[in-house]
């Protein structure tokens, strides 16, 4: 039992640290944003030089072999920097699941190109009526002569307008909900009838409901001709969940430190605003949420690849604690730094932005309790 | 005691009602219900708050003479609750509610006849110079000067939250005359023309992406020393009396139950975060509905003091505490009925304007208004100074 | 519209305010309680003569005709000195309950008795097994020629040991959590087969456990010849649900004036606690949750007599909230008093404790919420 | 970074297990389960504390030429949550834990040879003498006086809070020495025989019902010079090196753990509040259940760092707070799931000598658990306290 970092695990952290610090302060984030301009290719490139886009790739396809323990630190410094690129949605959760589910043959035409920065793929599964449940797909794929037919609507798909493939989730038999049934497709973003309507996404990035009204894909699209992927989309959902946990922890970090320096200096009636015992048992709290929010992050990686049920409690564990200890910590920044937290003009508003992103995504506070409570029923039963 | 309307209170309360139906239009109502703004876009509250003032009903804090209603506080709590459970906008405060009271109690028979019905009639539009970038609740320590040269003041520095300083002919504002004695002293309250030369507006954007605040910057301003309410050096208690009349806060629980029923009809449609059967919801719906109860016996208490003459007490910061907590609470929860739709943001304001977006009308503007909403524990007296007050004059602490 | 009490309601309340400033020490609570008698009875026949016990009994038998908005006035008198009598097992529950559903012959023959302090009745409903539901009632009762046979077993019965008569409820027909079929009958506290188990009750007074064995009662000891009695038990639990509220108030009332007393004089480092803002900020959320409190303990009374599901929302609403505030308050009392506060030596635990008792009593926060989103249910349905 | 434990770490684990099934009687692990005070009874503490003697693991802290097993961290984090796990008995902090570590830091040779042996073999029993009426969080204000007379110090005044004082034979106490520098200077740290004539016991009840703490009275009681620890004056040193151990906390997750499993037993079964069934009652033992989660991992952490000789930093203050609110949160809960039984009030202790009761003897000590429980955010540095630390020593304010 040992959780202090390797030197190799060190050695990323730091680089990863430095390198956000470098690139992603606030000013280059807002001149990006007025630029209104996407990620960039440069900066997408760089990160496949550091080995980013490889690291939880396997080792088999140009991958470092890495896991979420080193995926959780890299989110972490994303997070204190508050980078906006596509590495949840391409990394974990697109090259993911082609890792997860793909054929030798996806899997060896794919991730690859990924792990070179030469490839970007979005994952689309969320449907609107879903409300979170991840069995609950309408989207259905239909298999004829020449291959698959999908129609359907997939909502909250990150980054698709820069992804050259979505990895689009249908059901290829059973009812609405059920848990058997549920293919995995890989389509090309200008397949014929694949609709993106692209908006600004709360927090930085784009997000995109993607229309499929008769979109016909090969015979092989179908990612590794596996006909059950609940399993999978589980998986990753989990895996991406428990990366996003590791940049709550950053965003925290940096909303703790930000704001115990803004009250440090700035004075009222003559003295700072730290003077005020409220305030600095309000930052306590504050402090508290980030080291409970660190541990459990760390937890859900340490949980990522345990037995599903395992999994699944560590990482809603995590969503939920941290859901709700990132609200609290974002408001309360806000709240401290008075006025100027209100406005655009500091990025802590940003950053609250990005925690609400946090917690809608892939449920909130209630659903993921729900969730542990209902894996936890079992063994509490007499 | 007695927990129903008197006849004459229904026969005013259907008087209201009559008139929020004919006078109040559904695209005023539309508008108001996609502003997520704190206050309500001049566009949106001026033809309110002249449907108003030719009913005679613009102004239910002034005396008659000056043009107010003579309501009891029974009849202000009537309108004010049924206009909130209408969707009506909010007035401009900031010439009805705060420098009319002031004019009305500390002007000269020239500005009240000069400045009043203008108010009034909504002729000018106010707005308030009193925060500046160093000052924050530490107000006094207010440093943009007014030096006298002849019958004019100088006036030199910046004022910041200046709420829609962008469509404000008039400011009132509380600037420095004097910095030898306490920084309370030498603080004068004075009426400045927006359009004089030498005044630039600085559009400051809320996190929420909307353009209501503002820096004013005053470059070698002229004001005549006329415009000058009261005393020279007086302007703070000149400027502590409109305080209270801001924090007042007094009649929001209607509105905050209009807050909740949105959430609710949300919650009833098809936006794909937890619906209106989800226990959860429901258990937190209730919880907020019980705050709301709470908090609106609190007012009809209040309003049952002052109606009978008693005093209240010191409540005013119980209210702004409690109304800002649970605002926050509903547009909170308002996001968790969202789901994935919070992650679409849609920046164009303002959203009554929009033709189409991703998201339904019903949806838009929700994330706006729960982050703008953020700002209610921190404007007009923040949480913290509330607790300050209410440990020192509920708890004698 | 209009909120202030009248000339007679505030003097009520200023006499019941008198008397228990004057009785209800911590000295004089502290002697009874070591001397561990029951609730004197001269005290009781003091309540008579004060008018307390006919308040709110009609006026036909012998009462007042006070309302709810009076017993509150009262019962938050009683809770400023936390006076444990048995007012509500005997006045609210259980005269309420004949007042409720008596015939006219039981109204003039026990009211009168309760208005003169002659009579003390016991309100023997709740089951372990119903969890607080008040339609769960597995104690039956079967009419043979001589009349009825109660079997059963309550719980919760406050007061039982110094009652004169119980009001038991039995299911006469229909399954155990049934609505329909549920009466009350009046009982003799010596009735053969009735056996009390007496304990001491958190915060003051006695509980019992009512064992019912092949109890034989008349054909007459049916309240009302009632056999849907249900609403009647809904309503006077209500009504005593929205006293306790008025109690609650009371305490928290004192809870705060004694720990800001304490806080302004107890010196540390040289200068009282009250110096420390977290402390002052602590202080007003308790005084908010006491004016919150208060509230919604008039608007309980106020809705007493309004229609069932808006008296039961009221009470509902009112009983979560002032669970969760009083709670609050009691326990941070506790807390601002520091070790002292965890002591038998101050009052500050006997309080703390009786709000235990509160919550507990007709169910705690999570039922009454509960029960406020179902009544609610309807009015929020699209 | 490795999350599973070494061959040897279980191997150690299963000594520790194999240990507990023979050492620890059902009796002791009822009369534990039936312990509504924070500390376990003498007479259910010593026969643990010689158990664990006769294995060598009596004192986990201490070094090896004091007795100590010399374990690696992780031992002792394996030991103290197995030993959670199983139920045990707390054994008497006074000695092992906090006089015990200053004996063997500041003690002379002759002080080491007589009380340590005595402490690790159960022969002693120690009570602190730190608080006083008047101190509060405020320490170092201590009256208590010892005056010079020969090779004795003469002794007056009055400790509070004491615990377990009537059944200790010997107390370790601050007391004063010299009252005219700063006051955290002329206070001297001594060992007190409790069979000196001058003392006297006053109990105090908690609010539980139950004798733990005392109030100690000292009217010239003589205690030889050879029982001051250290040097004169420098007490408050040594007091403090102490409280460090005493607020360390540290492994406490498992001990939570097996208290939420008792609420969820109690929700099993006939307890008539919340049953395990109701949505509500799950939602809260998973929030729990997750806050444990986090503080394990959070020791975790810091048994990690210092294994490989880190410093995990200014976290104590961190693992006493939340360790004393989840405690809290815990004991709230049980309440809950109680329902009625919660009215039921057993004055009889100890409750393991009870032979019946009406409640059922899973609920009896749950009422009184949750009252004494309030004493965990207050004593050993109440959480205002650890707040001013945390913000001081983690956040820089």
């Amino acid at each position: 039992m040992d959780l202090t970092p390797t030197e190799e695990q060190r050695l990323l952290r730091e680089s990863a640290g430095r390198f956000v610090r470098a690139q992603y302060n606030a000013d280059a984030r807002r001149k990006r944003a007025e630029a209104g301009e996407g990620f960039s290719a440069a900066t997408w490139r760089e990160f496949a030089d550091l080995g980013w886009l490889a690291l939880p790739l396997p080792e088999a396809h140009g991958g470092l072999g890495g896991g979420a323990v080193e995926v959780g630190m890299l989110m972490e410094a994303f997070g204190e920097g508050l980078v906006d690129s596509p590495y949840v949605s391409t990394v974990i959760l697109g090259a993911g699941a082609v890792a997860a589910a793909g054929s030798s043959a996806q899997q060896a035409d794919l991730l690859p190109k990924v792990a070179e920065g030469a490839l970007r793929i979005a994952f689309a599964h969320s449907e609107r009526q879903a409300r979170y449940n991840l069995a609950d797909v309408a989207t259905h794929a239909v298999k004829d002569a020449d291959g698959w037919v999908l129609d359907g609507a997939k909502t909250a798909v990150l980054d698709a307008d820069e992804a050259d493939l979505l990895i689009v989730s249908a059901r290829i038999h059973g009812n609405r909900a059920d848990a058997k049934g549920i293919g995995l497709f890989i389509a090309p973003r200008d397949a014929e009838g694949l609709t993106l309507t692209t908006d600004l996404r709360l927090g930085g990035g784009k997000v995109a409901q993607v229309g499929l009204a008769g979109v016909r894909l090969g015979a092989d699209a179908l990612l590794g001709g596996l006909e059950d992927a609940l399993p999978v989309i589980e998986a990753v959902t989990d895996h991406a969940a428990a990366a996003l946990c590791g940049e709550a922890v950053g965003m925290m970090q940096t909303l703790v430190e930000t704001t115990a320096a803004y009250i440090k200096t700035r004075e009222q009636f003559g003295k700072p605003l730290s003077v005020n015992q409220a305030l600095r048992h309000r930052m306590a709290d504050m402090a508290v949420a980030v080291e409970e929010a660190r541990s459990l992050a760390l937890r859900a990686a340490l949980f990522a690849d345990a037995e599903p049920v395992d999994r699944a409690r560590a990482v809603s564990g995590a969503k939920a604690k941290i859901g709700r200890g990132a609200r609290f910590v974002a408001e309360q920044a806000v709240q401290l730094h008075g006025g100027m937290g209100v406005t655009e003009e500091l990025e802590i508003g940003a950053f609250l932005k990005r925690v609400v992103f946090f917690d809608a995504m892939f449920g909130g506070v209630d659903h993921h309790l729900k969730r542990h409570a209902a894996l936890s029923a079992a063994g509490r039963a007499a | 005691m007695n927990f129903s309307f008197s006849d004459e209170e229904k026969a005013f309360r259907e008087e209201v009602r009559e008139f929020l139906a004919s006078a109040l239009t559904p695209d005023m109502k539309r508008a108001q219900g996609l502003t997520p703004s704190v206050f309500s876009d001049k566009e949106i509250s001026d033809p309110w708050h002249r449907a108003l003032a030719s009913k005679g009903w613009a102004a239910p804090g002034w005396p008659p003479e000056a043009g107010g209603p003579t309501w009891t506080p029974a009849q202000r709590w009537i309108f004010a609750t049924e206009c909130a459970k209408a969707g009506a906008p909010s007035v401009s405060p900031m010439g009805v509610a705060m420098v009319g009271p002031v004019i009305i109690r500390f002007g000269t028979p020239e500005q009240k006849a000069k400045y009043l019905p203008r108010i009034l009639n909504c002729e000018d539009y106010w707005c308030q110079g009193y925060s500046e970038p160093g000052s924050g609740s530490d107000l006094a320590s207010l440093k943009t000067r007014a030096v006298r040269d002849g019958d004019h003041y100088v006036i030199n520095g910046t004022k910041i939250w200046t709420t829609h300083a962008h469509h404000a002919n008039m400011m009132f504002a509380l600037v420095r005359t004097d910095d030898t004695g306490r920084k309370q002293e030498g603080i004068s309250f004075i009426l400045i023309d927006m359009t004089s030369p030498g005044i630039t507006i600085r559009p400051i954007l809320t996190i929420g992406g909307d353009h209501e605040v503002n820096q004013v910057f005053f470059d070698d301003v002229r004001v005549p020393v006329e415009n000058r309410i009261g005393e020279e050096g007086l302007g703070w208690t000149y400027g502590k009396y409109l305080l209270e009349f801001e924090r007042g806060g007094g009649i929001a629980a209607a509105r905050l139950r209009r807050g909740l029923q949105h959430v609710i009809d949300m919650a009833n449609g098809e936006a794909p975060g937890q619906p209106i059967d989800d226990p959860a919801l429901a258990l937190k719906i209730s919880e907020i509905e019980i705050d709301i109860d709470a908090l609106e016996l609190t007012e009809l208490r209040i309003m049952s003091a002052l109606q009978t003459g008693q005093n209240p007490g010191a409540v005013s910061s119980l209210l702004k505490l409690r109304n800002s907590e649970i605002k926050q609470a509903i547009t909170r929860l308002a996001v968790d009925v969202l789901g994935y739709d919070a992650l679409v943001w849609e920046p164009t304001r303002p959203l009554y304007g929009l033709n189409r977006a991703t998201l339904p009308e019903i949806e838009l503007p929700v994330v706006p208004e729960y982050l703008n909403s953020r700002a209610f524990t921190i404007f007009g007296g923040s949480s913290e100074v509330q607790r300050d007050i209410i440990a020192k004059l509920m708890v004698g602490l």
